[in-house]
């Protein structure tokens, strides 16, 4: 389109203004956490005038911040391969198969996604309380599982639904089972779909409070979001930690967002627009 | 021409990197479980996990006594873990913790609040035949009533608390004012003083009404001191009476009749208070003793300005403060009880006590320690605290407590915000107060 | 090679039928096509015969041997697919190895039979690649070598070659037909474009609305179309249906367009119907060849049409023509150059008549006496 | 039998998922159900009775109507904003331009941060005395003193809108976009030829075409705007004076802080009805539209 030089200086205004709205708050935490505890306790400058890393040193010195990370990640690659695994079989005979009440396990997949999570912890407490999950990798992982696993059925039933139907007839007519054709034709070729549902669960769990907040006591389960809420201070907070934590706990996901950018999109839109 | 195996090669390598990489985190995960983080402890030595939160003050003198303690006990370790600071945060730590056992502490310090409640809940152990009433003589009774339930003892007193007023002897002293023995001279003072200044960034009297337990603790000093009460002895509720009333329509009035309170003391907890009367930017504030030796500590502006004692009270009555502090206990699953009972014994040993008090400023729950020398010379505050320590009193003890403040907070913080207007208010608490107590005879 | 024989089938999408009463018997070795407008069900009977949908009643048999519950790994078939459904992650190597490969066929024997069909199907240089990589003629070869690899019972196609250019269709329409003649593997062939079907098959059936319009050799069909539909569905330009009026006389003669036509009972159709007592309505098809344009009206009198179109072809020319109060369409000579609404003279090929019943369609037992025997103009 | 047996393998393939979906979700709704008629305190191993007590006191409770408020201030306030700025966002960034990948990337990010640390890096913000907000303000001669931004009942609600709107914002944005590459481009330019302006082309082509995608966002949206729990529970904790209190956090405080399950459930069972009924409603209202999505179930 050709636009006329006025309007374009003032989209790219605009634009910058955009940027500036969404990109200064994760800049300012990154500022925050160089900052030496004296300069955090008053605000000119802005900037740091001696920028330190003692905020990240202490992390990993006041508190087991490693093992955290390790929780962290150790959850969230699990949940994402449990989603996927448990997933993908659910998603083929959704697409696929002649199965009955389609519509209506949808509507329960669907819902499953929908029911705010507060409503499901307290029961989920008493299970994890009666079989002595509490405080395990057990305890968060199943209860991420409730979110990741409807999300990947989801996006998983959608994108082998979206490849061409003659490669799974091919397939049968070649000699395939139907499991065969999913494990040798369909999956091999849904790799983008499960990447997509994969980072999206990986992120979700990684990213997620509520139940991690209430299942984990100690650092043997404990996950990075919650350790930022819990921060041993012992009275005032610890600004430039917290800071450093938040940039360790988000640099992760923010590697993911900009390597997975277009599968992140078409799994976020995949419910909305080709659902 | 291509061979057919070259198609499949990247793929298994990618199944068994996943299936490694499953593996590794499977085994971290069993062999982090499974032991302690810090390592496994030997035959002979035994590792004691003390938990606790909330000190005010520097850590390092509870780390040196620590380490004397391992000192004079070869054959124990101590790992403190210190909590997050939020008092819900902790209680809920706790909760989550000792909740169906193998929780792995043995030494916990408890708030005051929470001893009827995990006693009840059988998450700490009853101490009567190790705490006899021999030792109990020294500590302040109202200390070992908070840690009584169901007739039995199930804490020690490590610190008391209790409310206290500060005042600026200087302005006072300009003025030619009194500590203010009641409420209403308070209020006077303040107008004088205020008047006076003409400073718009000196406060008349901060106080905590942030919506937390220790606005729950700033209420009952009103309450009480105005004869109400939240919940009594015989277990109905007070909170409707016209002296309850009064005293929460006093508390808001403070700050939007009588204007001595400004409107962020609905958002004030002890450490927002401290730092404003600190920062020279109030004439009185209500606070827990442990404020006293950070207002007179080297740099602080206030220094050598300061004056403490008892709360005002109205019209005459007596003055009521609210029991504060922190208890030791045993955790009812420790697999080592009699190590943890000689730490709990050791931290509130008066020479111990003497050290927490010189050098962190908390008040110790021995009376001894108030007549110890060199205790008194650094921390000359402490005999004017006695007595108030002393008629302290302890909120309910009940172990639906924590359901009780959340009802009242709620509540009284909804007055002091101007929301609602106290008598509904209290009517809207004691109608939740009563569905609550239902459970106490279920 | 077994026969496949459809017994009474039926299928049904819900209450929706989209199969009636379908009982055909291809026959060994054959090359059968199913031809048809899209819609007519004729992809669904290849995914019956296929076992990628369960039929609702009625038999399917390979010989003697029911398959009508077989899974499609069973049945021992194979299909092109208009789409080709080439496996877009494996090489042409693996593509054309996938099926031998699910029957456990050892190595040796696979890489020999890969080669082999490959070079047949002159592959032999593009077995590393990906389909991506292919142009759309060398993926239908690829598709066809995947279904020929087996060497299946029934060989199965559905519009193998729609995807393809005018030009390349022609010439994959001639390998095919030289590969069937060498492999003599049962045929089931789907398309919609009946030129295709034509020039394909041993026999064709005509399918309209789930159901068998007329089964039959090429020239069957294109010579006796049973009723108004596989008229106007085989053959190019459409057939000219010009209402006429029969009469069953005797004399039977039928009046169409401006000209009589005497009439004879069909002696192949004869024993089918009655005749009817009284004069009726009929549709009378003439197809564009049978239109023979000769000089002018003069020599032909009560012959006269007039030119309202002309549509040069090539070779040839389609002139469509104002014959008495219809419109009929003539082939010509491409140097036919005569102008609009000049008057032209017609002779129709009355040999080579077609009548159909106006109210159902069906053909009517009728044919025109041989010219010789016309009585009346000349 | 061909079909029964690839049937067959169906259902066996959706067996694990359907059974952690029905031990894990749906399960422990109807447990809460139930739970929300007894008197259940789990340390004290209290397990009794209640029948509709706790709704009838809950009714009464003006806590409870406090948090309803809030709740539903919150969703509405922040989902109409969310969406307003996120069609002028998709709208700026569907433009063809140098480096647009990359800032749809970036644009992302927020959405991709931890909630927590959302909530904690806005705290920081927003903080009286150290916070950048107030520091701005002042420099700019805005504000004369600081403001408590998170200390005062009316400015809290609507800090945490802000917050929230920061970090949801840019999922609105996406599928915006995703809808706006839909719009066939020739309706550009077939509405450029007919002489339409820019906003007439946007009320007449770009809005009635993205209009399914936008009920698709702002029903996603509200559903999650309904139960948002991490950001205020962490920005606020529900203060101060219950300003910031949403149904998820008066639940949660009530299960987690008093481990009152009974009265809790309660709680979350009123919460359930205002989700079910509000997306039900949504639905109703975009029913049109949302055939759509429906029509293109796999």
């Amino acid at each position: 389109m050709t636009a006329r030089p006025g309007r374009d200086i003032v989209s790219r205004l605009l634009l910058v203004l955009v940027l500036v709205w969404t990109l200064s708050p994760l800049l300012w935490q990154g500022i925050t956490s160089l900052k030496p505890d004296s300069e955090l306790m008053q605000l000119s400058p802005l900037l740091p005038s001696h920028p330190t890393l003692a905020h990240y040193r202490a992390l990993f010195e006041h508190q087991p911040f490693h093992r955290i990370m390790l929780n962290s990640f150790g959850i969230a690659a699990l949940t994402a391969m449990t989603a996927l695994v448990v997933g993908a079989l659910a998603a083929f005979p959704l697409a696929r198969l002649p199965v009955r009440g389609k519509l209506l396990m949808l509507g329960f997949v669907l819902g499953a996604t929908m029911f705010p999570a507060i409503l499901t912890v307290g029961p989920l407490f008493m299970f994890m309380r009666v079989l002595g999950l509490r405080d395990t990798w057990w305890a968060v992982l199943v209860s991420h599982t409730t979110f990741a696993l409807p999300l990947t059925i989801w996006m998983l039933a959608n994108f082998f639904r979206e490849l061409p139907e003659d490669l799974y007839r091919a397939a049968r007519v070649d000699g395939c089972s139907p499991w065969q054709a999913f494990t040798r034709i369909l999956l091999p070729l849904s790799r983008p779909g499960l990447t997509a549902a994969g980072v999206l669960a990986f992120i979700f769990s990684w990213t997620e409070f509520l139940y991690a907040f209430t299942f984990t006591a100690t650092e043997a389960s404990r996950t990075v979001p919650v350790a930022i809420v819990l921060f041993p201070g012992l009275h005032e907070i610890r600004w430039g930690e917290i800071a450093a934590a938040s940039v360790v706990v988000t640099v992760p996901v923010i590697v993911l967002v900009l390597v997975f950018h277009r599968h992140i999109v078409q799994g976020l839109t995949a419910g909305a627009l080709k659902g | 021409m291509t061979s057919p195996i070259c198609e499949q090669t990247p793929v298994k390598r990618g199944r068994r990197a996943l299936a490694a990489a499953l593996l590794c985190l499977t085994a971290l995960q069993g062999g982090c479980t499974s032991q302690p983080p810090s390592g496994a402890d030997d035959t002979d030595v035994v590792t004691l996990v003390f938990r606790h939160g909330k000190l005010s003050g520097d850590l390092r003198p509870l780390q040196d006594l620590i380490r004397r303690f391992e000192a004079t006990h070869p054959t124990v370790r101590v790992r403190a873990e210190p909590l997050p600071s939020n008092t819900d945060q902790q209680h809920q730590i706790y909760a989550i913790n000792l909740e169906g056992g193998a929780s792995g502490i043995d030494v916990l310090a408890m708030d005051v609040i929470w001893i009827a409640e995990f006693a009840r809940a059988g998450w700490i152990r009853p101490l009567d035949d190790l705490f006899g009433p021999g030792q109990r003589a020294e500590f302040f009774p109202n200390a070992l009533e908070a840690a009584t339930y169901g007739k039995k003892i199930w804490a020690v007193p490590w610190y008391i608390d209790a409310g206290v007023l500060y005042y600026r002897k200087d302005l006072l002293k300009k003025y030619g004012r009194r500590p203010p023995p009641t409420w209403e001279e308070l209020i006077e003072t303040v107008r004088i003083v205020l008047g006076g200044e003409q400073e718009p960034r000196l406060y008349g009297f901060i106080w905590q009404g942030r919506q937390y337990e220790g606005l729950i603790c700033n209420a009952l000093e009103f309450i009480w001191g105005n004869g109400g009460d939240v919940l009594r002895p015989d277990g109905w509720t007070d909170l409707t009476s016209p002296a309850t009333t009064n005293a929460v329509t006093f508390m808001r009035d403070l700050i939007h009749r009588h204007a001595v309170s400004p409107s962020l003391v609905t958002t004030a907890d002890e450490e927002t208070s401290r730092h404003l009367f600190a920062g020279g930017r109030a004439l009185f504030t209500r606070n827990w003793p442990y404020a006293w030796s950070l207002f007179e500590q080297e740099g602080s502006p206030v220094r050598g300005k300061v004056g403490v004692g008892p709360l005002p009270s109205f019209g005459g009555g007596p003055a009521v403060s609210t029991l504060g502090g922190w208890h030791l206990g045993i955790a009812h699953d420790s697999r080592h009880p009699e190590a943890a009972w000689q730490f709990i014994e050791f931290l509130t040993s008066p020479e111990a006590q003497k050290v927490m008090a010189r050098k962190v400023g908390i008040a110790p729950t021995r009376r001894s320690v108030y007549h110890d020398p060199k205790v008194v010379a650094s921390q000359p505050i402490l005999s004017t605290l006695q007595p108030i320590l002393e008629r302290a009193r302890p909120r309910p003890v009940t172990p639906f407590y924590p359901m009780v403040s959340q009802i009242l907070q709620s509540e009284f913080s909804a007055v002091l915000a101007g929301l609602r207007p106290p008598r509904t208010a209290l009517v809207a608490a004691e109608r939740e107060l009563l569905h609550t107590l239902l459970l106490e005879r279920l | 090679m077994p026969e496949v024989r459809f017994d009474r089938v039926e299928k049904r999408y819900g209450h929706r039928p989209v199969i009636r009463d379908f009982s055909l018997t291809i026959r060994e070795g054959e090359f059968f096509t199913l031809v048809g407008p899209s819609g007519c069900g004729k992809s669904t009977v290849l995914n019956l015969v296929a076992g990628l949908e369960p039929v609702t009643s009625g038999e399917i048999y390979f010989g003697d041997r029911p398959v009508t519950y077989l899974s499609p790994k069973e049945r021992d078939i194979a299909m092109v697919f208009q789409s080709y459904a080439l496996y877009p992650h494996k090489t042409v190597f693996e593509n054309l190895a996938f099926p031998l490969r699910l029957r456990r066929v050892p190595q040796g024997a696979l890489q020999g039979e890969v080669q082999q069909v490959a070079s047949l199907l002159g592959l032999a240089g593009l077995l590393a690649k990906k389909p991506a990589e292919l142009s759309g003629g060398e993926r239908q070869r690829v598709a066809l070598g995947r279904a020929l690899i087996r060497e299946p019972q029934v060989f199965l196609m559905d519009e193998p070659l729609s995807n393809l250019d005018a030009q390349l269709r022609v010439q994959t329409r001639a390998e095919i037909k030289r590969l069937h003649a060498r492999l003599k593997t049962t045929t089931l062939y789907v398309t919609h474009d009946q030129e295709e079907a034509l020039s394909l098959s041993d026999r064709i059936a005509v399918l309209n609305k789930g159901a068998i319009q007329q089964i039959g050799t090429p020239m069957d069909i294109y010579r006796c179309p049973s009723n108004t539909f596989v008229a106007k569905f085989i053959g190019s330009p459409q057939i000219n249906l010009v209402p006429g009026r029969l009469h069953p006389g005797p004399p039977a003669h039928l009046d169409v367009g401006p000209v009589q036509v005497a009439l004879v009972r069909d002696p192949a159709l004869q024993a089918d119907s009655p005749t009817p007592a009284n004069s009726l309505d009929v549709l009378v098809g003439i197809r564009a060849e049978d239109v023979l344009i000769q000089g002018t009206p003069e020599s032909l009198p009560g012959h006269s049409a007039s030119v309202v179109d002309r549509e040069p072809a090539g070779a040839r020319s389609w002139v469509t023509l104002r014959w008495g109060s219809a419109e009929i369409r003539a082939e010509a000579s491409s140097d036919f150059l005569m102008p609009q609404n000049h008057s032209v003279g017609v002779a129709i090929n009355t040999e080579r008549l077609h009548v159909f019943d106006a109210a159902s369609g069906a053909r009517l037992p009728w044919i025109a006496l041989p010219p010789k025997r016309q009585h009346g103009y000349k | 039998m061909n079909r029964q047996s690839e049937a067959r393998t169906g259902y066996l393939l959706l067996f694990p998922a359907l059974f952690t979906l029905t031990l894990l979700a749906l399960c422990p709704i109807l447990i809460l159900f139930w739970l929300s008629t007894r008197y259940r305190v789990l340390p004290f191993g209290i397990d009794a009775f209640a029948g509709i007590y706790h709704y009838v006191v809950l009714l009464q409770a003006p806590r409870f109507w406090n948090s309803l408020g809030v709740t539903l201030y919150f969703a509405a306030l922040s989902v109409t904003l969310e969406l307003l700025l996120g069609l002028a966002i998709a709208l700026l960034l569907s433009r063809q331009f140098r480096g647009a990948g990359w800032v749809r990337a970036l644009i992302l990010l927020p959405w991709a941060v931890p909630t927590v640390v959302t909530a904690k890096l806005w705290d920081w913000i927003y903080h009286p005395d150290l916070g950048v907000l107030n520091y701005l303000l002042q420099h700019l001669g805005i504000t004369t003193a600081p403001v408590n931004w998170l200390g005062m009942p009316s400015l809290a609600i609507h800090a945490a809108i802000i917050a929230d709107v920061w970090k949801t914002t840019p999922f609105v944005v996406i599928l915006l976009l995703a809808g706006l590459a839909l719009v066939p481009p020739d309706l550009y330019r077939a509405a450029a030829l007919d002489g339409a302006s820019s906003l007439q082309t946007f009320v007449h082509v770009t809005l009635p075409l993205l209009r399914p995608i936008l009920l698709v966002a702002a029903l996603f949206r509200t559903i999650d705007a309904l139960r948002a729990f991490d950001l205020l529970y962490v920005l606020t904790g529900g203060g101060p004076a219950d300003a910031t209190e949403t149904l998820s956090i008066y639940a949660y405080k009530i299960l987690f802080q008093t481990m009152q399950f009974g009265y809790g459930s309660a709680i979350g069972v009123m919460m359930f009805a205002v989700v079910a009924m509000l997306s039900l409603l949504q639905l109703w209202l975009g029913r049109h539209d949302m055939r759509r999505l429906v029509g293109r179930l796999p």
